[in-house]
């Protein structure tokens, strides 16, 4: 069984290759039946993965979902002590499918809206090498690995900005996001090759058996704080989240997507898999800074929220953006606790956020299709009336972000919240009731900039009102396409799932809460 | 080891007639650079006799002697340590040879060889009258046989140079690496070579000098030029002497760093890579720089091990330095002049400064010094590869679009989508990011070092000069990607001025020497990516520097 | 005798081949300036070598090679100096910029080939 | 050795320094006078003008001595010490019969000698850069590659005795001579007289003073003494080849009752050498530049490598 | 050799350069006592076939010198391999091998020389 989680790394990276071998002759017609067929074969190959994804879920041994399954351990390069160690347990397993899901729906999406700016060949490579690089990630076992598959991430990405981003801007976001993550990694490597160097191995399972065995405290604290620097740049942590609105803004939709829905959860994910139980000395240390770091981000997501959507240049997928931000400080808090329940709310809110802002950014870039902006001020408003069917998924989509009781969002927070209230020994008690507290104004603030964003896009009294600057009479109500049958299929999961979650969270929790329970006893 | 020694030291005092003073030379051990020699003859005298359309057999004896040396190479690597040229035998000190072949040696002159054969494929059009030569490969004006004597020669040299493990064997071969490369850079007979020439030669003779002054002061501090033995000695010197040893050591080791192009020795790289023919720059960048970092090593790991702790920050600050100066000036490049070959010769100063940096742990606790140097030594394997890859393309480009700017290759996937693909590979590797992994592995490879031997700082500098590295190297690469400027006339024949010229289909032709190289250092790109073991075996070779 | 005064001659000519290899700017001069470093070597491994009364005569052997060296530098150099003053009328090292970074002297080319990141947007 | 030794032996070589190029160039008047069916100088001193130099040397020392405006004026001041002192530095090595008879027995004796004698050519180079001439410059540098073009067969020549002998101290090679290194060394012999008759500037060789084509190459310039140090140098030059040809080639002082007129015969078989410089110079016609350089390469060195092969041969078969 | 007998050798060498050099200066003391000092701007001309100097004094020479220069530089240098050779090849213990060793340094010369003759660097153009 073990080879079908080799299989799920490699089947995208097969896929890429086949869409780069076929790619279409220099000068021929980059969107013509070449383009077609690309998009089907990115179909075929995410789907294919997908289906095996839910297939390791199935096999997936759930009365055991604290140990690791479907292992593969080969020695790669023996000088480096790098072996290709890959294996999923109850943390990674559901990130695993979110993954898989995400990019079967960017890539169904784009047999819909086949996004601008080069070979549709190449764009569908790119996303699947992306899905590559996330799958091994959160399949890692080894640090060099996991850094390995990190990086592999880097490349596609920027590509995917750069290339098919929004002209003008994406130049320099491409650049401000890779050179922000990359520095983040190279950092994150030296940590781990501090681990290495004073235990003697980068196997993760060994070092969280270890906890912390043969590292001094000084080296645990040099070793936690490079590690986290690096992944916190991911998360992305306050103040190190500038790179995010930028990408974010100037990616195009599948690429929003992934960013969001994928790609952020690498660096809560390493943080939870590998620099809380490797190095518990540096994780007390640091956890009151990264909970208060992640409470501030909560803050400071939705207040900027709030500004853009009173800015006339307020753009509706800078806003998902800073959304992001607040959710992800959630996770942080979450970890931060060190408690049971934090890590699992953390994981939580990568699912849920995983979920709802993956379909926010499926429907902003919808909308910016549709309307051909995506400044909230420009948008028009009044989707109710000019494509009902999109306006009410949109506001069903930041009503789960605002984070509602039975959606997929509401038990992430809560959880998260919950480990605040009673943080694991040894952390500051007092420190974390004030940070919940300061996170429960940011929900209602997030309340408030979700509803803000429904207000202004799906009821919104009209262009007019809104800006007066433009003061071209425009149509007041112009009917815009409203859903298809290629968005029912890529939005309905996430939808549907959405729900899931939120009625029944114990679908992922029952999985997950084993292993975090295990990662926090070291492992026994 | 088969070692004849004699016990006399001197010949005047040899009183048994039976004795022989004459040494036994172990043939095998020495082959290697004696094939290059008798191929860089056998090219001198062949060149002479050869007329016409048949000069371009010269390349061809060229990559026939490499093949022939690489070959030699082989029942080399048994695992013995073969050493030969040693001195008389002297119980009170260590063995002292001149000319010792271990898994060092093997590595490096592997590398050696089999780089300055790709040179050797890169040179041929520029070099031969037919069949790839055509007017564009005329006007360079580099004469054959000339040419490729003088590569062998310094060939012979380098491979030399790694093998040597005396201060005066360190020396000539140097030297013998040295001059035929001020001639080869000098070849190119527009002026430019002229200029870029003298620079690297005036530089690289001052540098000589005072390399000699310091080797001198150590002879007269330590009494003997063997590394080994100096090395004895400076553990057990008299304290009166040490000033002079220090001085010596210093001296020395300057005059190496001009060899590698460490910062602030760095100078006469832009301009002479710029003025030379590009192989040549690819020489000087592969070749020339890992024959100079061989004898860095050689010197600075075994003859001054006792005083690493002096050299060991002194070479931290150089490695810093030089990768930052590297890449902020490569930086500047990129979004400055945007020439090609000039990114590429900074680039190559700040990679010059990823192999130092495992010097520069030298002081630090930690794992044993030689497994930490050894992280220089696979660096600088992986190094040659992609730099030579990239070399390989800018050359293949150079020739059509004589501009040598970095607008040349916009567009290049479209027109040509094989070297384009194989030049972003190349750029990711020297980036040190996937699908580059030989790069990264390279990288991941001298920060463990440096980790290891305690030497934080560096490892924070090292991180940091990754990411600006980055900057330029995805520059190059995005526009290799990048669609040709739309608007710009359809690139004709003998329209180098329009931008963006790179557009038209078969605008570029790949002959097939280019191809070649470009395809071998692909594949062994891929094969090192996929199998880093290949190269990083080196680091856990017991003793790699003795 | 004793070995300082030998030693003390060759720093001394060490140093003025330094100062002229720094400050002079005629190629030829330079070249000459370096002869005299190499001299300087010279000296010390034939009075280190008579001092230490070395059996294997390393310092004469190595100064042997430093002669060959500074013959085969100076041949070498003298060609490439007469190149480049036929090429260019002069051997002063300072006037020749063909080469150096762009920005010191007029490239019009150069302004025109930026490739910052930004711009392959347009 | 004591101070009177080394003031005598100073004194010595200061006499012969100063005698014997005078007896060469009065021969050489008279011997070239005969030659050409006339006597040659006659009057100064009476008894076949044996003072006719001495005569010349009072007549230069009286004359104005002039340095061009153009002139380099140190360098060219300097020019004739340095093309002078050499010879003279060079004589003290000479062994002049067996035992002490030698001003100093140098070890690396004919690398010392041959080293010094380079020295002089470069008082020429100097007195053409110094001269400010076109012509002088012109000689100069055909001096410079005259001495390029035969310095190399002469020290291969001088290299092949060396191997002979095992020595490279003159005495040491006198020592170990013996008769039948006449034919064995035979073609090293002329090689290397040839090569230091070229050096000398002297007929057939005197391209750098060709006064019907540059006047009189790098001494256009000199008048008076330092002209006079010139031709002192030319004859000391002569003194010292024949000298050292014969120390290396003809045995030096060896010869029947060696042990008493050992200098005797030194000094006789320098004569005749001397002899041959003055009957080739009247015998033969200058060469051309290029036939200068062309025998130098093609004929002089390969003759003397093959020299060299023969010598170690012979010398290994016979170890 | 002890260093003692080393120094005096080239000590008495040094006298007699002093006595050159004193010689010299004697000689130039008595001209300067014996002859006139008349100097006169024609007699301070340089002097080119008696007419008035055309052009500059220091005028290029043809660049084919440098051939030999180099040419005599190589074959110089290598001559000092020579010398410390040619007192001990034969010497017990060396031999034969001593002498092939110093034929195939002597043969790269020769192929040195070869191949100058044949680039045509020995014709005189």
């Amino acid at each position: 069984m073990s080879v079908v989680l080799l299989v799920v790394i490699a089947l995208p990276l097969l896929g890429a290759a086949l869409l780069l071998a076929g790619q279409p002759a220099a000068g021929a017609g980059a969107d013509g039946a070449g383009g077609r067929r690309a998009q089907w074969t990115g179909v075929a190959f995410s789907g294919a993965t997908l289906a095996l994804t839910v297939a390791l879920a199935a096999g997936f041994d759930r009365d055991d979902a604290r140990s690791m399954q479907f292992e593969t351990d080969k020695v790669w390069a023996s000088s480096l002590d790098l072996h290709f160690h890959v294996g999923i347990d109850g943390i990674s397993l559901p990130l695993l499918v979110l993954t898989a899901l995400l990019t079967f729906l960017v890539a169904v999406h784009s047999l819909g809206t086949v996004p601008a700016g080069g070979s549709t060949n190449a764009y569908l490579a790119l996303v699947l090498v992306l899905e590559a690089g996330v799958l091994g990630t959160f399949a890692a076992l080894d640090l060099i690995l996991f850094f390995l598959f990190f990086e592999v991430v880097l490349i596609p990405m920027y590509f995917l900005i750069a290339r098919w981003g929004t002209p003008g801007e994406r130049g320099p976001a491409a650049f401000k996001f890779i050179l922000y993550t990359l520095l983040g990694s190279a950092v994150m490597l030296l940590g781990f090759l501090l681990v290495q160097a004073h235990t003697g191995t980068f196997d993760i399972t060994q070092l969280t058996v270890g906890a912390g065995d043969g590292m001094s405290r000084g080296v645990q604290i040099t070793a936690f704080l490079a590690v986290a620097l690096g992944l916190a740049v991911k998360v992305p942590m306050w103040p190190l989240h500038t790179w995010l609105p930028d990408a974010h803004t100037a990616a195009p939709t599948g690429g929003s997507v992934l960013l969001a829905g994928v790609l952020l959860k690498m660096g809560t994910y390493g943080l939870i898999r590998i620099a809380v139980p490797v190095l518990p000395e540096g994780a007390e240390l640091f956890a009151p800074y990264l909970a208060a770091f992640g409470t501030v981000g909560i803050v400071y997501g939705s207040l900027v929220c709030l500004a853009l959507l009173r800015s006339p240049d307020g753009d509706l997928k800078r806003v998902i953006a800073y959304s992001s931000v607040g959710h992800m400080g959630f996770a942080l808090l979450g970890i931060a606790t060190l408690t049971p329940q934090g890590i699992n709310g953390a994981l939580f809110v990568n699912i849920g956020h995983g979920l709802i802002t993956g379909l926010l950014f499926f429907l902003a870039g919808a909308v910016k299709e549709r309307s051909g902006s995506v400044l909230i001020g420009r948008i028009g408003g009044s989707l109710y009336a000019r494509a009902p069917r999109l306006g009410g998924l949109l506001a069903f989509a930041a009503v789960a972000g605002l984070g509602l009781p039975g959606l997929a969002g509401f038990w992430g927070e809560l959880l998260a919240m919950y480990g605040a209230y009673d943080p694991a020994a040894g952390l500051d008690r007092p420190l974390y009731r004030v940070l919940l507290a300061a996170a429960g104004i940011g929900t209602v603030l997030t309340a408030a900039y979700m509803l803000g964003i429904v207000r202004k896009v799906c009821a919104g009294p009209g262009l007019g009102a809104v800006s007066p600057v433009a003061a071209e009479p425009v149509a007041r109500i112009e009917p815009l396409p409203d859903i298809g049958r290629v968005d029912v299929l890529a939005w309905g999961p996430l939808v549907v799932l959405t729900v899931v979650a939120g009625l029944w969270p114990a679908s992922v929790l029952a999985v997950t809460d084993p292993a975090v329970r295990a990662l926090l006893g070291g492992g026994s | 080891m088969t070692v004849a020694i004699s016990p006399q030291g001197m010949p005047t005092a040899s009183a048994h007639d039976s004795l022989s003073l004459v040494q036994d030379i172990d043939w095998a051990a020495v082959a290697p650079p004696l094939a290059l020699a008798v191929a860089a003859l056998v090219v001198l005298l062949a060149d002479l006799f050869l007329a016409g359309p048949r000069k371009v057999w010269l390349a061809w004896i060229s990559l026939g002697g490499l093949a022939a040396a690489l070959v030699l190479l082989l029942p080399l690597n048994d695992g013995d340590t073969r050493a030969t040229f040693c001195a008389p035998a002297n119980p009170t000190t260590t063995p002292g040879c001149s000319y010792v072949v271990d898994d060092f040696t093997l590595v490096l002159q592997l590398v050696l060889i089999a780089s300055a054969a790709v040179v050797v494929l890169l040179s041929m059009p520029m070099t031969a009258p037919r069949p790839w030569a055509d007017e564009r490969d005329v006007d360079s004006g580099v004469p054959g046989g000339e040419y490729h004597f003088l590569l062998l020669a310094s060939a012979t040299g380098a491979v030399t140079l790694v093998a040597a493990r005396d201060l005066l064997t360190l020396v000539v071969a140097l030297e013998t690496l040295s001059l035929p490369a001020f001639a080869l850079v000098g070849l190119r007979r527009d002026g430019r070579g002229g200029e870029a020439a003298l620079k690297y030669f005036l530089m690289s003779v001052a540098a000589t000098a005072v390399l000699l002054f310091g080797i001198s002061l150590l002879y007269g501090a330590t009494g003997t030029v063997y590394l080994d033995r100096v090395a004895a000695a400076l553990t057990a010197l008299d304290p009166r002497l040490e000033t002079v040893a220090a001085t010596g050591a210093a001296l020395t080791l300057a005059g190496f760093a001009f060899k590698v192009a460490a910062v602030p020795f760095h100078f006469w790289v832009p301009d002479t890579y710029r003025g030379a023919p590009v192989p040549v720059a690819a020489y000087l960048s592969v070749v020339s720089k890992t024959a100079g970092f061989g004898g860095l090593l050689l010197v600075a790991g075994i003859a001054l091990r006792p005083y690493a702790h002096v050299w060991g920050p002194a070479l931290a600050v150089l490695a810093a330095l030089t990768m930052t100066v590297g890449n902020l000036v490569a930086v500047r490049v990129a979004t400055g002049s945007g020439d090609a070959v000039r990114l590429l010769a900074w680039s190559s100063i700040a990679q010059s400064g990823y192999v130092l940096v495992p010097f520069g742990t030298a002081a630090g606790e930690g794992a044993d010094l030689s497994e930490r140097l050894s992280a220089s030594v696979a660096y600088l394997a992986v190094y040659a590869v992609m730099n030579l890859g990239a070399f390989a393309v800018v050359t293949a480009v150079g020739r059509d679009r004589p501009t040598g700017l970095l607008s040349d290759y916009r567009g290049l996937l479209r027109a040509r989508p094989a070297p384009a693909l194989a030049m972003a590979f190349f750029l990711l590797c020297l980036a040190g990011l996937p699908p580059g992994l030989m790069g990264l592995f390279a990288k991941v490879t001298v920060f463990q070092a440096v980790v290891a031997g305690g030497t934080g700082w560096l490892a924070v500098v090292m991180a940091v000069n990754v990411v600006i590295g980055l900057y330029y190297y995805l520059v190059w690469t995005a526009l290799l990607f990048a669609p040709p400027v739309p608007g710009a006339p359809p690139a004709a024949e003998g329209t180098p001025e329009g931008p963006g010229t790179l557009g038209a289909a078969g605008a570029l032709r790949v002959p097939m020497p280019f191809a070649l190289a470009i395809a071998v250092a692909f594949v062994l790109g891929v094969v090192l990516s996929v199998a880093p073991q290949i190269v990083l075996q080196v680091l856990t070779v017991p003793g790699l520097l003795g | 005798m004793h070995l300082v005064y030998p030693l003390i001659l060759a720093v001394l000519l060490f140093c003025i081949g330094l100062y002229g290899v720094l400050a002079r700017r005629n190629a030829i001069l330079v070249l000459m300036s370096v002869e005299l470093m190499l001299n300087a070597v010279n000296i010390n491994l034939v009075a280190f070598d008579m001092w230490l009364r070395d059996t294997l005569h390393a310092g004469q052997a190595l100064t042997l090679f430093v002669i060959t060296i500074a013959a085969a530098e100076i041949g070498l150099g003298l060609a490439i100096v007469l190149m480049v003053f036929r090429n260019r009328a002069t051997s002063d090292v300072a006037a020749l910029r063909e080469l150096a970074e762009p920005g010191a002297g007029p490239k019009s080319a150069a302004s025109s080939a930026r490739t910052a990141p930004g711009n392959e947007a347009a | 050795m004591t101070l009177f030794e080394v003031l005598v032996r100073l004194v010595l070589v200061l006499l012969c320094f100063l005698v014997l190029p005078l007896v060469i160039g009065q021969t050489e008047h008279k011997v070239m006078g005969h030659m050409q069916a006339r006597v040659g100088p006659i009057y100064a001193g009476g008894f076949h003008g044996w003072a006719q130099l001495v005569a010349d040397g009072v007549k230069f020392a009286q004359k104005e001595d002039v340095v061009p405006a153009g002139a380099d004026r140190r360098v060219f001041r300097l020019a004739p010490a340095v093309a002078l002192i050499p010879y003279m530095v060079v004589l003290i090595a000479i062994p002049l019969g067996p035992g002490d008879l030698v001003g100093r027995s140098i070890d690396a004796g004919v690398f010392f000698v041959l080293a010094v004698m380079g020295v002089g050519v470069l008082g020429s180079l100097m007195a053409g850069w110094a001269s400010a001439n076109k012509f002088s410059l012109l000689g100069a540098l055909r001096t410079a590659a005259q001495l390029m073009a035969y310095e190399l067969p002469m020290l291969l020549a001088a290299a092949s005795v060396a191997m002979a002998a095992g020595t490279l101290s003159l005495t040491g090679i006198l020592g170990e001579w013996q008769w039948w290194w006449l034919p064995w060394q035979a073609v090293g012999a002329v090689v290397f007289f040839t090569a230091g008759l070229a050096e000398l500037q002297r007929p057939p060789f005197d391209m750098p003073v060709a006064d019907s084509e540059i006047i009189f190459g790098a001494y256009t310039e000199y008048t008076g003494l330092r002209f006079a140090l010139f031709l002192l140098a030319e004859y000391a030059g002569i003194l010292v080849l024949c000298a050292l040809t014969t120390v290396l080639f003809l045995g030096g002082w060896h010869g029947p009752w060696s042990g008493d007129v050992g200098w005797l015969w030194t000094l006789l078989k320098t004569g005749l050498l001397a002899f041959v410089v003055i009957w080739l110079r009247v015998s033969y016609p200058r060469l051309r530049e290029d036939q200068l350089q062309k025998l130098a390469w093609t004929g002089l060195i390969p003759l003397a490598l093959g020299q060299l092969v023969l010598t170690g041969i012979v010398r290994v078969a016979t170890a | 050799m002890t260093a003692h007998g080393y120094f005096s050798t080239y000590g008495l060498v040094g006298l007699v350069l002093l006595v050159g050099a004193g010689f010299v200066a004697a000689a130039f003391s008595a001209n300067r006592l014996l002859r006139p000092d008349a100097p006169s701007v024609e007699k301070l001309m340089t002097y080119e076939c008696g007419v008035d100097p055309v052009g500059e004094g220091w005028a290029q020479t043809h660049i084919r010198y440098y051939i030999y220069a180099y040419l005599y530089v190589i074959f110089a240098v290598d001559a000092i391999y020579l010398f410390p050779w040619a007192t001990v090849f034969a010497d017990p213990g060396f031999g034969a091998t001593t002498l092939v060793e110093m034929f195939v340094f002597v043969g790269f010369l020769a192929v040195g020389l070869l191949y100058a003759w044949r680039k045509g660097v020995l014709t005189w153009t």
